[in-house]
């Protein structure tokens, strides 16, 4: 039952939210807060309830006959006349993304403590909306449902670019939302479709994921279906030819807005991907595997290619974000247990440094009143502290060694390496290009002849802004140097992932070597 | 005394974390002494670790302590592991030793410097980072190790940012640098792929019992792992970085870009010296690029007007040699050299440090002259360290362990005589352009201004010292191989490294083994003072002015050009790509589709005029149309 | 007792249809819209008493009636607006009748 | 005529009782409270017997069949006629002087509406839409003061007068080739035909479909619909939207039903191609609207539009047909519901001069009106297909039969048009979100201050119609099954 509550928590906390901006500001920002850290309390809760029992070394058995690494399942019809039913579940990858989506919007709550001053109720009601509407998405087993929830978080989100965004946030919003839903209702037609192959096969009409994983559809029709999820899911990640909306859209959203994001958002399109592409469709998978893996490659260069170029700071770290998300799409289509585990590290990971990068850009651009990095420069020497954090998430970027995000490219390129060596080899090109933008970046942030900040804003760092970089940097360091606590929790849920889908099956690197180990 | 290596890199990560996080508040002197202790004290420690090791040695040769796993995916479990054997040992000792050293000629050296918190920060970091390159047992593990030491070069060479020259050299170093890190992450994850582990020591066993000689995989593996080394060594074709780097401090430039950093490459093929024995191909290729960057770079040497560059082109010149000494199998000779050039090399950076605060800022050396008698201690010390880079017989360190390359070059099994000949060549070169600074800046009249400082503090003055100290008296450890003398460096290398087989060659081997090196040595000494010491001989004149030699000294001052070889083949490209993909291509395609909407919708608006009889007749048309389908159907 | 072949009649109809719609597109004067309309409604309805006749059943004539109820009804309203577009627009073209457009 | 047939008949008994009462009151007692209630009062006895009358499949006499369907539509029917009499009890306070023949026509066309839904026989499809029709002329230039009334209203009966004799001439060749006028079997008598019969016949369907098309505003005959919208009274426009194209839209349903699919195929291919155009074309017209009315014009073309693929669904081989038939009544329910609130909230903003046109007048609404902004908005996004709301459901299902009938092309234009209908949908919202107060809306949102008491009262009884609507939207976006269970049953007719 209390997977309902990770539901309700942030909904109510949004209305209670609304309610009480009536009374101060303050007030709604706090309750705001409150139940994000409620939501992330709970989720943590669940994650320590169940945290002995994975770990074990699941010995390989058929596909779901073993208990289930679900847990604390709600399942009850929701609209019987269609065969539609409200099933919660969640297993080690689910909650991962629970928990990062309540770690975020705390942040997200944060950022914005002195940055939205009209209306912060409906601010923070959208915010809790749209957490409420991912912790959906993390949560839903049920087709329907998860489209449900894929297509309500549109509407938080639309509103926190137009009423908060930057001057040319209403054509960023509506190219934003038009992307998504055109994919999202090509994922419906396959939703359908699926439901009424899956039924004609074997009689059961049913939205039910755990029933229609595997169902064996090849050929065609087993493509074109797989099609609809990948447009959603490829607009979503994104990928390369449908990214035009990422850049547009952060750049305009308020550092909230951008935070959430680039923090969640487009994790919901790495989250289908693992979840719902390649086990409901194995066979159909593995036959784009490759060009599935050659857009993820392009995507890593074109995206740090375009990020070079930039002159907004914000449209920069957007464009990061692509680069980093054409290595989760590499790693996903590689389909082999380490392949896997570095795409769930990479996802948590680029949550935190590119969402530290946007609170940084957002800070940067509350002192300069710019985002152009052409009038930025020299300013180490005026905020030093800013520019240490800054620093590290751009190193955190870089994917420098000893960092989550080095360790979750790596895995991926390992992953990779024993699918498609080609793939490997120009996928590890990216290292080289996303250094040249992000010391781009430092050179012409922190480095080189002073510009001067807006007069009146601080000199110095807020404690608030430091408690964000705070806690982005002790996660990208624990991550960085013990990732196992991760990697435990989403064993299983890896594990069973890969069972479910034998057709992709991949050989893992490594074990191809004989028995010679020290 | 095996569980204690984890403190020898945790010290200056310690000073690195209390300067970064207290440093603002502190004064310059607990800045320096936090700065300063964490290297003596890692010293300290590797020494204590040398003695048990050398009094007990441990049944493996070597020290093992493992922290934690770092993590476990199936039966992939990479560690965070120290290993330290004799090879780690004497990078530990001397990336400790010299690092003291040079910190404690910083503290006085930067003192006016407004970053020097930063400074020590940086310094810690680098130092931390190397030793965990040195100590690491496992290839992630040194992985974090190398890439923290390219970041902290690029913090240090960047260190003035207010320039934005210095930040766009120390871009360019991490890029460089980083370009060989790929083609080593790659080696690794075809060693991964093929051996199923990561920890070196494993790897290498297993290299050698599943590879064959030869193997073609054997091979890619170990020129990817080449590949890594000659980024962060400096050799061709990726040297570009090492003369811009100059544009950091002094000790940076003595610490990182002349004794450490700049050999982690040596480091790395020596301790994967399996996979180059495995793969003979491999191991040619590296003597070749050793033989081929020793002379690039000593004639770009010669060519130099900026006393730094000079001395960094020198650099990769030697360590053109350390890789020469690494394709012919003399691992261990390689080390040597390593050891004595870390202290010869220092020394020149530092003394040229000096140098140059005497004279104001000043690097070009044709502005100075004369100095001999203005800073007379800098000018011995100066003359000790070019004296021992040219690798005079008997007086200094670097007689024995560039003549042991060189006779190994051609006694070694794999030796070659052009590989020897371009070693003699290049000892040639070596000695005329050290000479040629040593006459250019101490000797001949005052060119430029006074020199504005000549005392120095005993702070600066004493670790100089201590390094002159090392580059005379360290060579003994090891008699050339045919005075069959004592070769302690060897034997206490033997159980990492391998001890290459020697040809059986006749007397007329020995001598010529021996004497050519020398003689040449002394030869070069004097051609530079020809050509240099003499109040400007007619002789040097006329060789200057003919065109051929003028084009000659403008190449090599380019350093033959390799630089705008890379502007415009890599650099220009990129930066028109970036310029005119600003708008994003592909989105402007994807999203041009609304474009014929628009069109289209703004086409059908305008059938919507308003006058009722087009209405009509678009619905008579209509009719039209359904009879007719309905009547062909 | 069908003396004539319902085929003419149909045909008969339908040319009146065809002149009722060429009329409406062609004519820009409202009341000989509001006529054209009424001879289409007519020839609807003279189909009707062919299509009876020849089934022998009155459900034709039936329809005929009813047809005549409406189009007096539509016509009726048709005038009523005409007057009102006279006095408002003082105009009876129907082209002129364009204030309402994209 | 047993007391069983007076029970089945009761609805039509209820509305024509009213309409009559209700003329007669005009001729005394011209008081606008007493006529409204009196309206109110007829329809909700009409809905009474709508619920009481709950045949199973009879034929009332030959021109009517009295089934769940019917029942439902009629049902429908009513709903929209009393919550448009609740608007415009607020809209013709405010802009007129007479009332009284504005409910007697409204009643009147519920009641052609009402007889088209259940007809079952050619006599019955040409009086409803008749009686619809004129009723419908009346209204839409009931405003006196308003040339552009009086111009839709004349371009709306020339178009339905040419139409209606379009399909009266499809229904003469029909019945002279096929010598019956009942609905089913119409649809099957073609069959045995032959030469210059087959060949009328066809003719004869193509032209009664283009009467149908025409009301149903489908795309060669769509182009009369944004200038009567943009010309007619808000509330009579909300009518005219929702309740005749519900009537005609169950004829459609009704008469293809008991179509074989074999012989249907060429209807089927027509449909098809009926649906593209009406698809793009409705919704490409809309992109660049600047006009509210027009553009909820040219979006009601795209609805129908998406609303035939449910149609086609149905109909096409191997469709399920329950599934399209409970697609088609789901849709049309929440696509009057949208449509109603939207056109009510003009209605509301409307005052004497005329009623808020232009986009740039709901410029701010949002801050001045969030009640009406707020119905506007849900009104929108259910259109649009957005969670929460019940166009969502609505959108899912008509995927679900289309994929059932797998109509993969359709399916796939009806994705990309609903998503690029976001565009235009999205900019009104935004429009009324903005923080600048656009001049005109500033005038606007005073006027209602100095009105009367009574006024005042009409505006609340309009809200709260408004809100019911609204609610309804969002509960049935949450809770289907409370619709579903009513329509299932319905749909059982057809298994």
């Amino acid at each position: 039952m209390s997977l309902v509550f990770l539901l309700a928590i942030p909904f109510a906390g949004g209305i209670v939210a609304w309610v009480a901006a009536r009374w101060s500001a303050a007030a709604c920002r706090w309750v705001a807060l409150a139940s994000a850290v409620a939501g992330l309390g709970l989720a943590v809760g669940l994650w320590a309830q169940h945290y002995h029992m994975w770990g074990a070394a699941v010995p390989s058995r058929s596909i779901y006959v073993e208990p289930v690494p679900f847990f604390s399942e709600l399942d009850v019809p929701w609209i019987p006349q269609a065969g539609i039913r409200l099933h919660l579940a969640a297993d080690g990858l689910s909650l991962v993304m629970l928990m990062l989506t309540f770690v975020i919007v705390a942040v997200a709550v944060l950022a914005s403590w002195r940055g939205v001053r009209r209306r912060a109720g409906l601010f923070h009601f959208m915010l809790l909306w749209a957490a409420a509407s991912l912790a959906g998405v993390f949560m839903a087993f049920d087709l329907f449902l998860f489209y449900f929830f894929f297509e309500l978080m549109l509407i938080p989100f639309f509103l926190l670019v137009v009423l908060w965004g930057h001057e040319g946030r209403r054509r960023a919003a509506i190219k934003f939302f038009i992307y998504t839903q055109a994919g999202g209702l090509l994922m419906l037609i396959s939703i359908v479709g699926l439901y009424f192959i899956h039924g004609r096969q074997t009689g059961t009409y049913t939205f039910d994921y755990l029933q229609l994983v595997n169902s064996g559809i090849s050929g065609w029709t087993g493509r074109l279906l797989m099609l609809g999820f990948f447009a959603a899911f490829a607009v979503k990640l994104p990928a390369v030819p449908l990214h035009g909306w990422l850049p547009d859209a952060h750049s305009q959203a308020n550092t909230a807005g951008s935070v959430l994001l680039a923090g969640l958002l487009i994790k919901v399109g790495a989250y289908g991907f693992l979840r719902f592409l390649i086990p409901l469709f194995p066979q159909a998978a593995s036959d784009i595997r490759y060009i599935a893996m050659g857009l993820g490659v392009a995507g890593i260069l074109y995206g740090a290619v375009m990020a070079f170029s930039q002159t907004d700071l914000k449209r920069m770290v957007a464009y990061t974000s692509v680069s980093h998300m054409g290595f989760v799409l590499l790693g996903v289509f590689a389909w082999n247990q380490i392949a896997l585990q570095g795409v769930i590290l990479q996802i948590v990971c680029h949550a935190f440094s590119t969402g530290g990068l946007f609170i940084l850009a957002g800070v940067l651009e509350e002192r300069l009143g710019t985002r152009d990095i052409g009038g930025m420069g020299g300013l180490w020497a005026r905020l030093s502290t800013l520019g240490g954090f800054g620093m590290f998430l751009v190193m955190a970027a870089l994917g420098l060694p000893g960092l989550g995000n080095f360790v979750a490219e790596s895995l991926i390129l390992l992953g990779t390496f024993s699918v498609s060596r080609p793939a490997a080899i120009v996928g590890s090109l990216g290292l080289i290009v996303s250094t040249i933008y992000a010391l781009w970046l430092v050179q012409r942030v922190f480095h080189g002849p002073g510009g001067e900040s807006k007069p009146g804003t601080p000199a110095r760092l807020a404690p608030r802004e430091i408690l964000m970089f705070v806690v982005a940097i002790v996660v990208l360091l624990w991550l960085g140097l013990y990732p196992q606590t991760l990697i435990r929790t989403t064993d299983a849920a890896t594990g069973s992932l890969l069972r479910t889908a034998p057709a992709m099956q991949s050989p893992e690197p490594g074990s191809s070597a004989t028995e010679a180990q020290p | 005394m095996q569980h204690v290596l984890w403190l020898i890199p945790f010290l200056p990560v310690l000073g690195f974390a209390v300067l970064v996080v207290f440093g603002h508040r502190m004064g310059r002197r607990t800045i320096a002494v936090i700065g300063a202790a964490p290297a003596g004290a890692a010293a300290a420690v590797a020494i204590a670790t040398a003695v048990s090791f050398l009094v007990a040695p441990p049944a493996t040769h070597a020290y093992d302590q493992v922290m934690w796993t770092w993590f476990r995916i199936g039966a992939f479990a990479p560690r965070i592991a120290f290993h330290l054997d004799p090879l780690s040992l004497v990078m530990t000792l001397v990336v400790t030793f010299v690092g003291f050293l040079i910190l404690l000629y910083s503290t006085r050296f930067m003192r006016g410097d407004e970053g020097y918190r930063r400074f020590f920060a940086y310094m810690d970091l680098f130092i931390a980072s190397m030793l965990i390159l040195v100590l690491a047992g496992d290839f992630l593990f040194l992985l974090v190790g190398w890439e923290g030491v390219g970041l902290s070069s690029f913090l240090l060479i960047g260190f003035w940012y207010r320039e934005r020259a210095n930040g766009a050299a120390a871009r360019k170093a991490f890029i460089v640098t980083r370009v060989g890190d790929t083609a080593l992450l790659v080696g690794l994850l075809l060693i991964f792929t093929k051996l199923g582990t990561l920890d070196i020591q494993g790897a290498m066993a297993a290299a050698q019992s599943q590879w064959a000689q030869g193997a073609a995989v054997a091979t890619a593996a170990a020129l990817l792992l080449m590949g890594g080394a000659i980024g962060k060594s400096a050799q061709l074709p990726l040297q570009t970085w090492l003369p811009d780097a100059m544009a950091g401090p002094t000790p940076v430039s003595a610490l990182i870009h002349a004794a450490t950093m700049v050999t982690a490459g040596v480091y790395l093929i020596a301790r994967t010296h399996v996979l180059f024995e495995l793969s003979p191909t491999a191991r040619l290729v590296v003597a070749v690029i050793g033989a081929a960057t020793l002379l690039y770079a000593g004639v770009s040497a010669l060519a130099q007007n900026d006393i730094k560059r000079a001395l960094a082109y020198s650099t990769i010149s030697q360590i053109g040699y350390m890789f020469l000494a690494l394709g012919v199998a003399a691992w261990s000779a390689a080390v040597f050299h390593f050891l004595t050039h870390a202290f010869f090399k220092a020394l020149l950076f530092l003394s040229a440090g000096l140098v140059i605060k005497a004279m104001d800022e000043e690097h070009d050396i044709r502005k100075m002259g004369g100095l001999r008698r203005d800073i007379p201690v800098v000018f011995r010390l100066f003359l000790i360290g070019a004296a021992a880079l040219s690798a005079l017989p008997l007086v200094t360190a670097g007689f024995f362990s560039k003549d042991l390359i060189v006779d190994l070059a051609l006694t070694s099994v794999h030796g070659g005589v052009w590989l020897w000949l371009a070693g003699v060549v290049g000892a040639l070169l070596t000695s005329l352009y050290s000479f040629r600074l040593v006459f250019l800046v101490f000797f001949g009249e005052r060119r430029g201004s006074a020199p504005v400082a000549t005392r120095f503090p005993r702070l600066v003055v004493w670790p100089m010292v201590a390094l002159a100290a090392g580059s005379v008296v360290l060579g003994w450890i090891e008699l050339p191989v045919h005075w069959h003398g004592w070769s302690l460096f060897t034997d206490f290398m033997a159980s990492a490294l391998p001890v290459p087989g020697i040809r059986a060659g006749g007397l007329l081997d020995a001598i010529a083994v021996t004497l050519i090196p020398a003689i040449v040595s002394v030869a070069g000494v004097y051609l530079a003072w020809v050509l240099f010491g003499r109040r400007r001989p007619a002789v040097a004149g006329s060789l200057v002015t003919r065109p051929g030699f003028r084009w000659l000294a403008g190449a090599a001052l380019a350093g033959w050009g390799f630089d705008r070889l890379y502007h415009v083949a890599l650099v220009r490209p990129f930066l028109w790509l970036a310029h005119h993909g600003q708008r994003d291509w592909i989105d402007r395609l994807v999203s041009g589709i609304a474009g014929p909407a628009a069109a289209l919708g703004g086409l059908l608006r305008r059938t919507q005029d308003g006058r009722l009889r087009y209405y009509l007749a678009a619905a008579a048309l209509g009719i039209v149309v359904f009879v007719a389908v309905g009547l062909l159907r | 007792m069908s003396a004539v072949d319902p085929v003419y009649a149909l045909g008969l109809a339908g040319v009146l249809f065809v002149l009722g719609l060429l009329g409406v597109l062609v004519r820009r004067n409202i009341i000989f819209v509001l006529a054209s309309i009424e001879i289409m409604v007519n020839a609807a309805g003279l189909a009707f008493l062919a299509a009876g006749a020849r089934w022998g059943q009155a459900d034709g004539q039936v329809m005929f009636v009813f047809i005549l109820a409406m189009a007096a009804a539509e016509v009726a309203v048709g005038l009523a607006l005409a007057l009102r577009i006279r006095r408002r627009f003082n105009t009876l073209d129907v082209d002129d009748l364009r204030k309402l457009k994209d | 005529m047993s007391d069983a047939h007076l029970l089945v008949l009761s609805p039509y008994i209820a509305l024509a009782a009213t309409a009559v009462v209700v003329m007669l009151t005009t001729a005394f007692y011209h008081r606008h409270l007493l006529l409204a209630g009196l309206t109110a009062t007829g329809l909700a006895a009409t809905f009474a017997c709508v619920l009481v009358a709950g045949a199973e499949d009879r034929r009332a006499t030959a021109l009517l069949r009295m089934n769940d369907v019917s029942l439902y539509f009629i049902g429908l029917l009513v709903v929209v006629a009393l919550a448009v009499v609740a608007l415009s009890y607020g809209y013709l306070g405010r802009t007129e002087r007479r009332f009284g023949d504005f409910y007697t026509l409204l009643t009147l066309g519920a009641l052609g509406g009402a007889v088209l839904a259940a007809s079952a026989h050619f006599a019955s499809l040409f009086l409803g839409l008749e009686v619809l029709s004129v009723s419908l002329y009346g209204l839409i230039a009931y405003p006196r003061r308003r040339p552009q009334a009086v111009e839709a209203a004349f371009k709306y009966l020339v178009l339905a007068a040419v139409t209606s004799a379009m399909l009266l001439f499809g229904m003469a060749l029909v019945y002279a080739v096929s010598g019956t006028m009942l609905l089913d079997k119409v649809a099957s008598a073609g069959a045995g035909l032959a030469g210059w019969e087959a060949a009328a016949y066809k003719a004869g369907l193509a032209l009664v479909f283009a009467g149908v098309g025409f009301k149903l505003a489908l795309v060669p005959f769509h182009m009369w619909t944004p200038d009567v919208y943009q010309g007619g009274p808000a509330p009579v426009i909300a009518f005219l939207a929702a309740a005749s194209k519900a009537a005609v839209f169950v004829v459609l349903l009704q008469s293809l039903a008991p179509l074989d699919p074999q012989r249907g195929g060429v209807l089927v291919v027509v449909l098809s191609v009926v649906a593209y155009a009406s698809m793009l074309a409705g919704n490409l017209l809309a992109l660049f609207q600047q006009n509210l009315k027009r553009l909820l014009a040219y979006s009601s073309i795209a609805q129908l539009g998406y609303l035939v693929v449910a149609v086609v669904s149905s109909g096409a081989a191997g469709g399920a047909r329950g599934a399209g038939t409970v697609a088609v009544a789901f849709y049309l329910t929440i696509y009057a519901l949208a449509l109603l609130a939207a056109f009510g909230v003009i209605a509301v903003l409307a005052h004497a001069e005329g009623e808020p046109e232009a986009l740039s007048q709901y410029r701010g609404l949002g801050h001045r009106r969030p009640a009406l902004a707020l119905v506007l908005s849900v009104s929108l996004l259910s259109l649009a297909g957005m969670p929460l709301t019940a166009g969502f459901i609505g959108k899912f299902f008509i995927f679900r039969a289309g994929a059932g009938a797998a109509q993969w092309g359709l399916l796939v234009v009806f994705a990309l048009t609903s998503a690029m209908s976001l565009y235009y949908y999205l900019r009104v919202i935004i429009t009324m979100y903005r923080l600048e107060v656009a001049p005109y809306a500033a005038a606007l949102a005073t006027s209602p201050g100095g009105m009367s008491a009574g006024r005042r009262a009409a505006d609340r009884v309009a809200v709260a119609a408004l809100v019911l609507l609204t609610a309804s939207t969002l509960l049935l976006g949450v809770y289907p099954p409370v619709l579903l269970r009513l329509i299932e049953h319905a749909a059982s007719v057809f298994r």
